[in-house]
Parts: structure tokens; C-alpha cells; sequence
């Protein structure tokens, strides 16, 4: 079925090209996201009118999420608790609170929790009733966490889903599935590589991926 | 709702496939659908409850072939029309055609910072002790209410342990559909895999929820 | 699987709408499809399980926005593909490019009331006693195979009476993957609504599955 | 909702027209029947081509469901049960030889089981995993019958399902939903209306609907 789904989609691709080119990215374009363009458009262009929004207040919206808030805010939280055995204690015992001692507060970030991933447990966080995610330390969700696959499978196939990512546990490997079905959100701490004795605060934050602070992924081994 | 959103245990969307360079937005008019959402939910006008509610009753073909942004545009311009600050007549014809509602507020530029940086905390003071303790073994309630809830279809009538007390927050039930905070004592609720999936279940697994109090039940 | 077709207590898809008139046919193709359909079937290459089976693969969004014999068709080109009738190719381009495999047979005009007639009986004898008597108390399994089953989601690790033996069938969970008939004693299993769906249930509604034997543990 | 949901369909509605218009109905029309009849007839087409089917074959099931096997076909089965004792209990015994023993058999129909509604308790078919239908006794199920919203909503809310047809049950009448989740078929035997005393078996048929022996009506009175 696999090889259905695939052609039908090239297929449509393939119409929604033919179509692009003889009529340009107009309104009348069939493409889902040339239509979603035309209606955010009007969606906006209606509500300025009405004095109800700032466009200047949108674009400094997304410059916030483009350029200030994403995953190095958890990367150096993380860095700071493989570091710093105090803030792990606290970020174990208040993540909200130990988060915002390094400055990372605010929207989906209200009502932070830490778990950390262990050599007997891996963490791993879904929202599969939405796509909850803790922005403040993670910046905006990737589109696959948002997505049908990964929020239907995380709970029922976690091991499926980590190999997908290159990630493949031991099967002694404990698993826990995080589903952020309330307003808690979770930063997963991986563990600290092997061989980072010498490194700095700094150097240490360069090998905490996004993915591992969802925990599809393990920090990486310094270069 | 037992709605398209509610996936976990779904099957037949293949695989995760990542994307290699993971750009934030696809197209320009994600961004817009992100700062509009943004600056409308500043009115104050619904909850994070009732747009979550009006996201999971988009019909579920669409629900399941939209984008998140194209969600979230299509749920805003419900609410937009629930509250009186636009109709999708409007929309269509891109034009402002009747006066508006009044907001509590209007986000401008200079205010973004500081309101990103403040959130909007769900967390309300309780005078009940928590009926539950760590430790505590306890069963889900077993309900399929059309309205909102966060108990999702997967971890219903099921078995499993208070892990934590994480605090009183929002009863987003309730909330959802204007009847008040009502706020509830929310536990983090762990389950072997095997009582959620049954047979062949991954035998390191355990899943956890957060579930509101109500949610509960003393086995 | 759990996959779109199993819709039992899934919310959102609106009021059920009949037609004014009822017609059969939404147009042309779809009288088509239905005639290929059921002369494909002929070819003895595939059973009505492993055809289902192929249907509830279709990706969620697809199904539930196809029309049904939209998703007849789309499971047929998987089915003639797989077992060397036709490939995908072959319709693309609307030409025989490469021979196919031999049918068991091929259905001709004439062979059509005859071939209607007996249908496909899926009975078979097996030489077990039923494990279940009418009255018995049972336990529906919980499992969520990735693969064919016929036990709907919603009445899995559900407690309810057996009603009566119907007879031994065809295993549908083997025989869509090719494993074989394998049959089974075959129970209706009454449920209260409560059970299934908890509280708010309607208190005067039953809900009956049929239950191939291994869906079932006494209780 | 609905709201929104109609809006989309209308919009995209519209823009098919104005391709239809633009392109005529060739294959890249992106009209969702347009696309299905141009590919089930290369299906047909290429099938054709390899000698696996038969045209005249399609034509005379399409002929077979258009005008022979039909709920008519039912409706004598329920007019017989309400006038011939033993029959009736013969289709409560052995419904697939009872109702063989009018002529229909086949497709569909393999092995039937009857249904009574009594005073008690209305009874209710649905096929919540595809869409099993009694074919030899109710022809081609309605496109409803096949649709999500009846197989999602018949086991769980049948009233409101009920009452879309037009159909309001007293709140103390017994509802029995029966999902066809293998190979029985289920005919809903319906009561037999007052009045009906003086009837012909003939004209007893003409009461019984369709939707009477899927359980989303009941018998019709007399006019």
C-alpha cells in the first residue's frame, strides 16, 4: 500500500506542477499552500483593518522564534546540569525555576519539567493529542513532531520511531514515553557523552541536538 | 472528543521521515499564521482550551492532510467568528465589513517580548489535598464525551501508577467550553505498555500521562 | 491494524446525511469499479481478507475523504500489482506493457448470474468443540496488531456474553496475510454500552461483535 | 466548524469548475470523480488489453445490481415472516436457507441471520470496519452506509443516528446494535404495522423500506 500512497501522491504533485506553471501562483492555484497563502492574506489584511492586529507585532512574533528563542536555550541548559550538579538537583526538583535562572521563561514554557535520561532509561516526549512542546528551551516544534506519524507512533512503537532516527536502543533498554497531555513540558537532560571531562560549558552545549533534548536522539561524542 | 486528533495507537501514516534541514517555516504564510494566532489569542478571548477544542473539530480528512499552521488558521478563523472579531465572510472577501468586538487587548511590536517571556501560566491555587499519592495505583476513567478532553482514547479503563503530584491546574474539560477554570489537582500516571497494547507490547516500555484528578479513580 | 477503517466511536465526521434519492452509481467509473472489482475477485488470487486489508491501508487522509468505491479501486491496483496482473505503471500510462499472471479464472458475461449466485461461503468445518457456550462470560483480547484483525478497537479488553455459536470461519487475522484458512468458532458477544463506553453510555443500547474464538478469554 | 469545513469545499469546488473549464475533463483535471473516471477506465483498459476481464461481464453485474437484486428482495422475505408462522421461524432457525428458499442466495449473502424487532427492541445494523451489507437481499448499500459518520456513530450514539433519519425511540425502548464484524449478514426483520391485518403478501411488501431492514426506520403504515 505503501507503493499506492507514494503514487498517488507523485501523481498530484505532478497535476499541481502542470497547473503552477499555466497559472502562475494565483489564487486559483490547487496547491494547499498557495491557497493557505491567499487566505492568511486575507485573514490578516482583514483583522489590520479592524485595528485588531500589529503586522510589526507579527514579524518581531517571528524574528523572536527565527533568531532568539530555539534549542540552544536547552542546550545550555543541559550543558549547565552535566556541569553543575546543584542545577541538575534543582532542575530535578523545579525545572521551571532553574530554567529561569538562565533566562528562558514564557510561552510553552510555563511549566517545565527535566527528566533525565539514565543508563538504564531512555526518555521520550509526544504530545499525541496535539503538539504541546516546551518552546522556551526548544524554540519552535519541527514539523514531524507535530505530524500524524510520530504523535501516533511514539506511544505504541518508540523503538520504531528511534530507528527511523538512526537510533537504535538495546532491547534491555528501558523506555518511558512522556504524552505532555497537560500543560506540563518536558526537557529530556541526555546523558553526558563518554570522554567530555576537559570540555567547557560551551563545548559541551555545541553537542546537545534539539532531537536529543526530545530525546529522538543521544547527545553527541565530541569531535 | 474522540476526534482525528487523538492518535495515539493510530496506525497507517507511515514513516516520521524527518526533513534534513528542517526549515521553521515552510512557506511565508506559516509565519503570518504563527504571529496572526499569536496576536489574536493576546485578546483574550478563548482559552488555549477552546482553541485546542476548535482544532480537533476540523473535520478529520482535513484534520489528517493539513499542515499544523493550516490547523491552527483554520481553527482561529472559527474563533474569530465565535467571538465577534471577524467572519469568514470577511475573509473571503478580504475586506472588514462590520465593526468588531472589543479585545481585552491589542499585541502590539513593543510588547512581544515581554509577553512571550511571561506565558501564560495555567497552574491555579486548589483548597482540596490531592486525592492521590505517589505510588498509588489507579484506574482511568472510562468516558467518550463529545466535548473536549485530555484523557486521550488509548489510556482509558486502564491500570497504572501515581508517579507525581505536579500541581493544581486548569481543568481544561470544562474550560474548553466556557464553564470556568475549575481547577484540578494533575498527576503524572505511568503504565506498562502491556496494559495499554495488550499482547506483544514492548516490555521496557512504560507511557505516561498527565491526567487531571477527575480523571481518576482509586483501584 | 488500527487504521482508519475502524471507526467504531471515532467524533467529527458530522451528521450521517442520507440522499434525497439514493442513486446507486455517482457516476460512470464508479458502475466500473464495481464491475472490476468484483471481476478481479474472480481471478481466485486473493482472498476477501487480504482485499480488506488493503483497503485499511490506504493513508488516513485518503480513506477518509475517498468515497468507498474510490477506495475499492485504490486497493485494487495495490492487489493486482502485488500478485502480477497489472502494475501501476501499466494504468498510468493506460497500456498493456508487461504479461500478466495466470488467473484461476476469468469471469465472462455469461458466468455472471451463476457466479453471483453462489457467492463465496467462507464457512469451514474444523474439528474442535466450541470453547464458548451461549451465556458464557468472556473477555475480548487486547492487542493492537499491526496487521489484519477484525475485533474493532473499541470493544478490545471489553467484558460481554457470548449469544450464540455461529458456526467455524475463515480466520480473517492469517488469511490476510496468506497464512492460511486457519478456521475458527465464530460468537456473537453481546456488551452493554456502559462497558464500552463508560459513563453517559446510553443504559438501554447493546452492542454486538462477531468474535472469531481467539478474540475471546473466559472470564 | 461546519462552517469552515463548507467554505473549503465550496472554495475547492469552485476551483475545479474553473479547470474543468480551462483543461475539460482530461487527465489532469484534479476533480477527485474526474481523476477516478479517467483511471478506472486505463484500468479497465489495460485489463482489457490483457484478456484478464470481460466488459460485457461489467456491464451485467452493474445490470444485475441496477435492476435485479435490490431491496425488493428483502421486503418479500419480511412480508413472508409476517404472515407465515413457520417461515418466520425458520429465518430465526436457518436464515440463509430460509430466505434461499425464496431465490436469493449469493454474493453478500453467504450466511444470513434475521433479526426481529419486537416491542422491546429495535435492532440496528452497521459495519463498523468496512461496509458488510447484506447485498442479496438489500442490493448495493446507500453511500451512507458506507460513510464514516454512520459507521463511527451507529454504535455509539444510534439515537442521534436514529433521529437524523427521522426516526425518535422512546427513551425506554431497548436499542441492539449489530456491527457486522465478520461474515454474518444481518436482515432486520421489522414489526409489522397496525392495521395491516386485511394485506396481501404483496402489499405487505410495500411497506417494508429499505432503511426498515437496516434498522434506520420502521415498517411502514399503510397509506
Amino acid at each position: 500500500m505503501s507503493g499506492d500512497h507514494h503514487h498517488s501522491h507523485d501523481h498530484d504533485h505532478h497535476h499541481d506542477h502542470e497547473h503552477g506553471h499555466s497559472h502562475g501562483h494565483d489564487h486559483h492555484h490547487d496547491n494547499r499552500y498557495s491557497d493557505m497563502q491567499a487566505r492568511v492574506k486575507a485573514l490578516e489584511t482583514v483583522l489590520v483593518q479592524k485595528g485588531l492586529i500589529d503586522p510589526a507585532a507579527i514579524d518581531a512574533i517571528v524574528e523572536t522564534y527565527e533568531t532568539k528563542i530555539g534549542p540552544r536555550n536547552g542546550a545550555r541548559v543541559v550543558a549547565k546540569a552535566w556541569t553543575d550538579e546543584k542545577f541538575a538537583q534543582w532542575l530535578k526538583e523545579d525545572a521551571t525555576a532553574a530554567i529561569a535562572s538562565l533566562g528562558y521563561t514564557g510561552r510553552q514554557g510555563e511549566h517545565m519539567r527535566a527528566v533525565f535520561n539514565t543508563p538504564e532509561t531512555h526518555n521520550l516526549v509526544v504530545c499525541t493529542l496535539c503538539s504541546c512542546y516546551p518552546w522556551s528551551v526548544l524554540g519552535l516544534p519541527p514539523m514531524w513532531y507535530k505530524a500524524p506519524a510520530y504523535r501516533s507512533r511514539a506511544v505504541i512503537d518508540p523503538r520504531g520511531v528511534l530507528e527511523e532516527f538512526g537510533l537504535r536502543l538495546p532491547e534491555t533498554k528501558k523506555i518511558r514515553v512522556w504524552d505532555s497531555t497537560a500543560e506540563l513540558r518536558y526537557l529530556v537532560i541526555p546523558e553526558r557523552p563518554d570522554g567530555t571531562e576537559a570540555l567547557s560549558e560551551e563545548e559541551l552545549a555545541a553537542l546537545v541536538s534539539r532531537d536529543s533534548m526530545i530525546g529522538t536522539a543521544v547527545a553527541g561524542a565530541p569531535r | 472528543m474522540n476526534g482525528p486528533h487523538d492518535l495515539g495507537g493510530q496506525m497507517g501514516f507511515g514513516p516520521v521521515a524527518p526533513e534534513k534541514n528542517e526549515p521553521y517555516f515552510h512557506a511565508e504564510w506559516e509565519k503570518r499564521a504563527l504571529g496572526i494566532t499569536l496576536s489574536c489569542g493576546a485578546f483574550g478571548a478563548w482559552s488555549i482550551d477552546e482553541s485546542r477544542h476548535a482544532r480537533e473539530k476540523i473535520p478529520p480528512a482535513e484534520y489528517l492532510s493539513a499542515s499544523y499552521y493550516e490547523i491552527w488558521t483554520r481553527a482561529l478563523e472559527e474563533l474569530l467568528e465565535r467571538h465577534g472579531f471577524a467572519t469568514r465572510a470577511e475573509i473571503d472577501a478580504s475586506v472588514k465589513l462590520t465593526e468588531p468586538a472589543t479585545p481585552k487587548r491589542i499585541l502590539k511590536a513593543d510588547m512581544v517580548p515581554a509577553v512571550l517571556a511571561k506565558g501564560g501560566p495555567c497552574d491555579r491555587p486548589v483548597e482540596t489535598q490531592p486525592l492521590f499519592r505517589p505510588g498509588d495505583k489507579v484506574r482511568t476513567r472510562n468516558f467518550n464525551p463529545e466535548t473536549h478532553t485530555r484523557l486521550p482514547r488509548y489510556a482509558r479503563a486502564k491500570t497504572g501508577v501515581v508517579e507525581a503530584v505536579q500541581g493544581s491546574f486548569v481543568f481544561p474539560d470544562e474550560n474548553a467550553h466556557g464553564k470556568g477554570e475549575n481547577p484540578q489537582w494533575v498527576y503524572t500516571v505511568v503504565f506498562d505498555a502491556g496494559e495499554i497494547w495488550g499482547e506483544g507490547a514492548d516490555p521496557m516500555l512504560t507511557v505516561s500521562i498527565d491526567a487531571w484528578e477527575s480523571y481518576l479513580e482509586h483501584l
